[in-house]
């Protein structure tokens, strides 16, 4: 069970990872998403006991579930709903803004639209 | 988004109540089975955005313009949780110290039980049920604005 | 008055000065120079009344051990009279000149306040470079002096040869600096102590005070504009003449032997080192000396010349001739301050700068012409004048060491006679070549005040002999009497400066055949020079870094990504390598209880796999959820109805919020085309090596469960006391409600930040 | 009591702002005036820790290891402290320049709750969370300005942090499982019982997360593009207050939770460190514009502290905490700067860039001073080379960009708000009055790793 929980959790965050490579803001949003789900069952297999959910009365005898990664888990869960909110929001904010700077300059913006914009060679 | 037929708009508002008296339910007895305010919160906003869906921002805003303050719900919410953690500093006790204290008997009235968790997890309920309402009002609002449809 | 405060009265007038210059200076620039003169011949005044021996020690860094440790010994004294004393000249003689300065450039008057406070500044860091005691203390106004002198030549900020100047200045003496910081602290961690005394005191011969003292040396060498880090100092000559003259006489390149006085006895530790020293001396006199014979313009010359003549001095000091070296900074002091303000004051009165159009100027400028002359007859060692003795203690010092050394020095103090000759014999002599303005007196008062200074002192050698034995004696720790008098007789110093006398006026006269080889020189050495050395790193440098920049660095969103996770996956495999993991890895059981657990668990995973192969982005979400509502099916599964609950509705709400956003982007977007995506093979690499390396953590975490949940038995047990029956919602609202009111403050982040973004538009 | 205070003002006063426009002067000044109280509380709170040790408080009236412990110590306080007041100048700087968007003020309160929760929290999974608190604000605050320059680094900001806050949060969730408690000084005791291979990755997992944070070099790819592209305030904020949050992290997980593992990796931390300095001073030397040598440096700078927490003891120790503070500072003025005109400001950035070079009478003297007795402590000419190297560079980079933008270029755009510029000169001042009165500084970095090792407050 170890071994099945590391491998799923692992290939939750590469499937994370591969999907934050990706051009499309959407779909790294997803990447997003999906790392953080890896993260929040990392904790949640993190847990010291498996067993009966922790609501009393308690079954005596019986195996209890750790409480403690479930209250963390679901603080996690809820920061990661939080995030996700903004990161949707910021998406959005780039897409309007750069539609609204190729309007303002009359010109075609390159590329898939709701991807990163090439960065500006200021620098050189 | 919206849309809007004669049914969807009638089931809607049908499962508006239910919603919210399934919120309130999940949020009371939290403290002796699984759900807390957090739950309520979100399944309350869910009934407000079905509504959303149903008649479309525009709409529901135009008829119930204190949606519109939904994020005055959040902030006081979050108010509340701050008020109940940091209360207690007042008189000398740790942070986040509820009352009555463990030992004491704490006095119910029915389900409900008169204890500051319960205010706690009140506020929590009150935050996330306006913010969830006024995220996707806000969202709601772009549609059309934009000239962007669905 | 209270000792302390004599002690440090010089210090404090100059700072308060430099303050008062530049505040009232802003309102009123008028105010300036008269405000500045007047503090400078207070700090004059403080100086003269320093007490012998006077010390202050104040409490300053208690936890580093650092002290304020001021000490008015004779080495102090010589150089607080220099830096107070010819700063009086100076600004007095930039009073006259700077306004006409001013004018002639096109500033505003209100500029040149800025160069009566710096000088001030400088003053004042110069003051508390030679009484500090400290060495943390020495070393802050050591690098004030650099900061100071960085802005003064680049005074002219506007012109290109200017920032170069200073640039130069900044690094050369900037970076050197660095090293004296080095040494500094190699010696406090050393010793305990930074009280330079003590650790004078404390020094043993070794390796370790060969490598401290060469640091030391190196700062400087490079702040007295020794060879090879001579550059700086003609460079600086852009900067107006009050500077110059200030700069090369008694501050920043005094400011070099002064600390190799000030640590003499470290240096004395090792004869290595002082050979080196001798040397470089040696080289400074040589190319000093040569390419001031080579130079056109005038201030050049001088800056050459101030060169060659440090080397006299690192020579003697690295000789052990402390009170020579001594008396010797002193009498240049005032011989260049003297002929850089005559040159400044030829320049005002001809506007020529170049040595080829200059002549005859004697008859038109008397008065400068005497202050002058005085000035470089001391330079070129003349009888009756200061000068001489400064060549005397020269050639005993050399004379006693004997070998090669009298003739090198012999040779430095021909090639002495022969530019002093040809500086002010070029300017003052011969026909009339200019037409001559009138110059203010403020131009013309100051150099022949230091004129007869150096006349005097050639007559009365007694005050400045011993001015010069108690800084010897300060430097050396030990008694260095020194006896000046005119001696009618044929030992060794005397021998020399005969020869020197010979040799310099044959070599003035058979200057036409000799010119050209000076002039080779300077060419070779502005073509392959340390300066030319020095900005062709930096061009190197600079194109190293635009090239290793373009390679190395990646510059789109997603390969910044990239590198943050494939340096992580480094990491591990670094860290797996030197400390395996191996063995504490378990496998597990999976008995059949977990077998719909891990069912959940692989459609979790097989979603997860879909969305990354899902072309249109409404599969994508819907894979997503279908990967959140497994992990929810997983949390109920085991053992966490709460979990899981909350996991389903934020899941719904996250799809909600996924399709709402989605569908706010134009309709062909919700098809992006996957195959615009370049390098998929290099995404893909990435991907298993992330899921590699996470794995191997994974494992390696989850193999070995503490031993005891104290924390979750606790939370059990308690939460009766609590009142509550789920212990969760206990965890949540109880144990850990701090954590739950942080959590709802992020989502009141969230809710701000998704008001901003998603808020009406703004104009653009 | 007293140990709540500062953390409760910014808190309510973030709340209570939220719902009003932050453009307006009046509520941009009651933020200011909410962050000047904060501060006030906390300078109380560090004089309270410094007569009298840590002040320790379990919430809900729990016993420890129960409750959530908050602890205010020497090193908690010194980090809240300099961050605070970098909020509270960048705060001051924009509300004296005008603020543009209305979520401005309450935001910065928020972030100042997460980042003194996460200085004055003993308890890891409640460090998680005022973190998110700090980080998610930080998302916001970063997109300030709203231009596609400034949103496309909010972006890589985000993404990139992100993926460090879930490296930090499996790291919190793995000293769980193999400690079995979230309470710091639990984990303390009980990490080395868990086996070595284990506590390793764990503590690989940790440094990631704060060497994201702190920019470090193999983790540095956001930090050029963001801290030249945001709002100068923004940069300044996450620059030199948020960036902390990585310095001071490792300092507590590494030095105090898990000094086996940090004496175990210290090469490799040194290795890692000089490779910062090196990398980012040689990239520093070649970029046009202010901004982004800033940036540069800023990677470079952030090495010194490793190298500094990889020589440890408490040499070492004080050390990274007297460069972290300085080093804010610096980086505050320096951005403050380049985002205003006059020669007001071309003495601040000069000031500002002689204490980067660690050139006297400045703070960041002392900061290279500190680092180079870090070095003669570990008797490592390499190490001593290094920094020279690095303060030679720096020299160089800085000194050629403030040729360039204050000496050589005729300004003709019009002055800056007086306020702002008089603000950010007065905050060079601070530099120089440090550089020239140290000791409480260094007393406070001295007691801050004493606190880590556990000799006394």
């Amino acid at each position: 069970m170890i071994l099945g929980l590391a491998l799923v959790i692992s290939i939750l965050f590469g499937c994370g990872a591969f999907l934050l490579l990706k051009r499309d803001l959407i779909r790294m949003a997803g990447g997003v998403i999906l790392i953080s789900n890896a993260a929040n069952l990392f904790i949640v297999a993190a847990g010291l006991s498996r067993g009966r959910e922790p609501i009393y009365p308690l079954p005596p005898g019986e195996r209890i579930s750790d409480p403690v990664v479930q209250a963390l888990v679901l603080t996690a869960i809820v920061i990661g709903f939080g995030t996700v909110a903004v990161l949707l929001g910021l998406i959005y904010r780039t897409y309007t803004a750069r539609i609204a700077r190729a309007v303002d300059q009359g010109e075609e913006t390159e590329g898939t639209p709701v991807s990163m914009p090439p960065e500006d060679r200021v620098a050189d | 988004m919206s849309m809007s037929t004669i049914l969807t708009k009638v089931i809607s508002r049908l499962i508006f109540l239910p919603t919210f008296v399934t919120a309130v339910a999940i949020l009371v007895k939290g403290y002796f089975g699984a759900g807390d305010g957090f739950s309520a919160g979100v399944i309350a906003g869910t009934g407000v955005v079905i509504q959303f869906l149903a008649f479309g921002p525009r709409e529901l805003f135009a008829r119930y313009p204190s949606l519109r303050r939904a994020p005055l719900l959040a902030w006081s919410g979050l108010l509340l949780g701050l008020a109940t953690a940091f209360a207690p500093v007042l008189w000398g006790d740790p942070i986040m110290t509820h009352y009555p204290r463990p030992g004491e008997e704490v006095p119910h009235l029915g389900l409900l039980a008169f204890h500051t968790a319960v205010l706690f997890d009140a506020a929590v309920f009150l935050l996330v049920f306006g913010m969830i309402v006024s995220v996707l009002g806000a969202i709601g609002n772009r549609y059309g604005s934009e000239g962007v449809d669905s | 008055m209270p000792e302390e405060f004599r002690v440090l009265a010089p210090l404090i007038v100059a700072a308060l000065g430099t303050f008062a210059v530049a505040t009232l200076g802003a309102v009123r620039p008028r105010l300036a120079p008269p405000l500045a003169v007047a503090t400078a011949a207070l700090a004059l005044a403080t100086t003269l009344l320093m007490p012998a021996g006077g010390r202050v020690d104040l409490a300053w860094a208690p936890t580093w051990d650092l002290r304020l440790t001021f000490a008015a010994d004779g080495l102090a004294k010589l150089y607080a009279l220099l830096a107070t004393g010819v700063g009086l000249a100076v600004l007095t003689y930039a009073a006259g000149y700077m306004p006409r300065h001013a004018a002639h450039e096109g500033h505003p008057l209100s500029r040149t306040v800025r160069l009566y406070s710096l000088i001030l500044l400088f003053m004042t860091a110069m003051l508390g470079l030679v009484l500090a005691q400290d060495l943390i203390v020495l070393i802050i106004f050591w690098d004030l002096t650099a900061i100071t002198s960085y802005y003064l030549i680049g005074y002219e900020q506007e012109q290109e040869a200017s920032r170069r100047a200073a640039m130069t200045a900044l690094l050369v003496t900037g970076i050197s600096a660095i090293l004296l910081i080095l040494a500094g602290v190699l010696l406090y961690t050393r010793f305990g102590t930074a009280q330079l005394p003590d650790i004078l005191a404390q020094a043993q011969a070794g390796p370790f005070v060969t490598a401290t003292g060469a640091l030391i040396a190196i700062a400087a060498l490079a702040k007295s504009a020794q060879v090879p880090m001579h550059f700086w100092l003609p460079q600086a000559m852009v900067a107006p003449t009050p500077v110059s003259s200030y700069l090369h006489s008694a501050a920043m390149v005094a400011a070099g032997v002064f600390l190799l006085g000030r640590v003499h006895p470290l240096l004395d530790l090792s004869p290595g080192l002082q050979n080196v020293l001798m040397a470089l001396g040696f080289a400074s006199m040589a190319i000093g000396g040569v390419l001031a014979l080579a130079q056109m313009e005038i201030k050049r010359l001088l800056a050459y010349s101030t060169i060659a003549q440090y080397g006299y001095v690192v020579v003697m000091l690295s000789l052990g001739a402390v009170e020579g070296a001594a008396f010797y900074i002193l009498a240049h002091a005032l011989i260049k301050s003297a002929l850089f303000m005559s040159a400044g004051a030829v320049t005002e009165a001809t506007g020529e700068t170049d040595l080829t159009r200059l002549g005859g100027l004697a008859r038109s400028l008397p008065l400068l012409a005497v202050g002058s002359g005085l000035a470089a007859a001391g330079l070129a060692a003349l009888p009756l004048t200061m000068g001489f003795f400064k060549d005397e203690v020269f050639f005993a010092a050399a004379a006693e060491r004997g070998g090669v050394v009298p003739v090198l020095a012999v040779a430095g103090a021909v090639l002495s006679f022969a530019y002093t000759w040809r500086f002010w014999g070029n300017i003052f002599l011969g026909p009339l070549r200019n037409r001559v303005e009138r110059i203010p007196w403020t131009l013309t008062l100051p150099v022949l005040a230091l004129g007869v200074l150096v006349g005097l002192g050639g007559i009365v050698p007694g005050p400045a002999a011993s001015l010069a034995a108690d800084a010897g004696e300060a430097m050396a720790g030990r008694a260095t009497p020194l006896q000046l008098a005119y001696h009618f007789d044929l030992r060794a110093p005397n021998l020399m400066a005969v020869i020197t006398w010979v040799l310099g006026v044959v070599a003035i006269l058979t200057a036409p055949r000799w010119a050209t080889i000076p002039r080779a020189v300077a060419r070779t050495g502005d073509r392959y020079g340390p300066d030319r050395g020095l900005f062709t790193a930096i061009i190197r440098l600079t194109t190293f870094s635009r090239r290793t920049r373009a390679f190395l660095e990646v510059r789109n969103l997603q390969w910044r990504i990239a590198t943050v996770l494939v340096a992580t996956a480094v990491l591990v495999g670094v860290t797996i390598v030197f400390a395996p993991p191996w063995p504490t890895f378990r496998v597990g059981r999976l008995p059949t209880s977990d077998w719909p657990l891990f069912l959940f668990l692989v459609l979790a995973a097989l979603s997860a796999l879909v969305a990354t192969r899902s072309a249109g982005r409404l599969t994508l979400v819907l894979s997503l959820s279908a990967v959140g509502y497994s992990l929810a099916a997983v949390f109920t599964f085991i053992g966490a109805p709460d979990v899981a609950l909350v996991a389903l509705l934020i899941e719904t709400m996250m799809t909600l919020l996924l399709l709402a956003v989605l569908g706010l982007l134009p309709i062909e977007l919700a098809r992006a085309p996957a195959e615009r995506e370049p390098h998929p093979g290099r995404r893909r690499a990435v991907g298993f090596i992330t899921t590699g390396f996470v794995f191997v953590i994974c494992w390696g975490v989850l193999s070995w469960p503490a031993p005891d949940a104290t924390m979750a038995r606790a939370h059990l047990e308690l939460s009766p006391a609590a009142h509550a029956a789920d212990v969760v919602t206990a965890i949540l609202a109880d144990f850990r409600g701090l954590d739950t009111l942080g959590e709802i403050t992020v989502i009141a982040v969230a809710l701000l930040g998704a008001l901003t973004f998603f808020a009406s538009r703004r104009s653009a | 009591m007293l140990l709540l205070l500062p953390l409760a003002i910014t808190w309510f006063g973030a709340v209570a702002l939220a719902p009003f426009d932050g453009r307006r002067r009046a509520v941009g000044a009651v933020a200011v005036g909410v962050m000047v109280a904060a501060f006030i509380a906390l300078v109380r709170l560090g004089i309270e820790v410094w007569t009298s040790g840590p002040v320790e408080m379990v919430a809900g009236d729990w016993p420890a290891g129960i409750g959530i412990r908050l602890r205010a110590d020497a090193l908690g306080i010194a980090f809240a402290l300099i961050s605070l007041g970098v909020l509270l100048a960048a705060l001051a700087y924009e509300v004296l320049g005008g603020v543009h968007e209305r979520s401005l003020p309450s935001l910065v309160l928020f972030m100042s709750t997460g980042l003194t929760g996460v200085f004055l929290t003993a308890d890891i999974f409640n460090f998680y969370v005022f973190f998110e608190i700090a980080m998610i604000s930080s998302f916001v605050l970063a997109t300030y300005g709203a231009q596609v320059g400034h949103l496309r680094a909010a972006l890589t900001f985000m993404v990139v942090n992100l993926l460090g806050s879930v490296v930090f949060l499996a790291g919190v969730a793995s000293l769980y499982h193999v400690t079995g408690t979230l309470d710091m000084m639990g984990v303390a005791d009980r990490v080395d019982g868990a086996p070595a291979g284990s506590v390793l990755l764990i503590a690989v997992l940790i440094f990631v997360a704060f060497g994201l944070k702190l920019g470090l070099f193999p983790f540095h790819s956001w930090v050029p593009l963001v801290y030249r592209d945001t709002w100068p305030a923004v940069a300044a904020m996450l620059s030199a207050a948020l960036a902390n949050i990585g310095s001071y992290g490792l300092l507590r997980f590494g030095a105090g939770l898990m000094p086996r593992e940090l004496s175990l990796t210290a090469g490799g931390l040194i290795v890692i460190g000089s490779l910062s300095i090196i990398y980012g001073a040689v990239q520093a030397i070649s970029p046009r514009t202010a901004s982004e040598v800033i940036a540069w440096s800023s990677i470079g700078q952030v090495g010194y502290i490793l190298v500094a927490l990889g020589v440890g003891g408490p040499v070492g120790l004080a050390a990274a905490v007297l460069y972290s503070i300085i080093n804010s500072l610096n980086k505050l003025v320096l951005f403050l700067a380049v985002g205003l005109r006059g020669w007001l400001v071309g003495a601040a950035f000069a000031l500002a860039a002689f204490s980067v070079a660690g050139v006297p009478p400045s703070a960041g003297f002392f900061g290279k001073v500190a680092i180079f007795r870090a070095g003669a402590d570990a008797d490592s000419t390499a190490l001593l080379a290094l920094v020279f190297v690095g303060g030679a560079l720096s020299l160089i980079y800085l000194f050629r960009i403030y040729q360039r933008d204050y000496w050589a270029r005729n300004h003709a755009t019009p002055p800056s708000p007086l306020g702002a510029r008089v603000l950010v000169l007065a905050l060079a001042c601070g530099i120089v009055f440090i550089g020239l009165w140290p000791e409480p500084l260094l007393a406070l970095s001295a007691s801050a790793a004493a606190a880590l090792t556990g000799g006394g407050s």
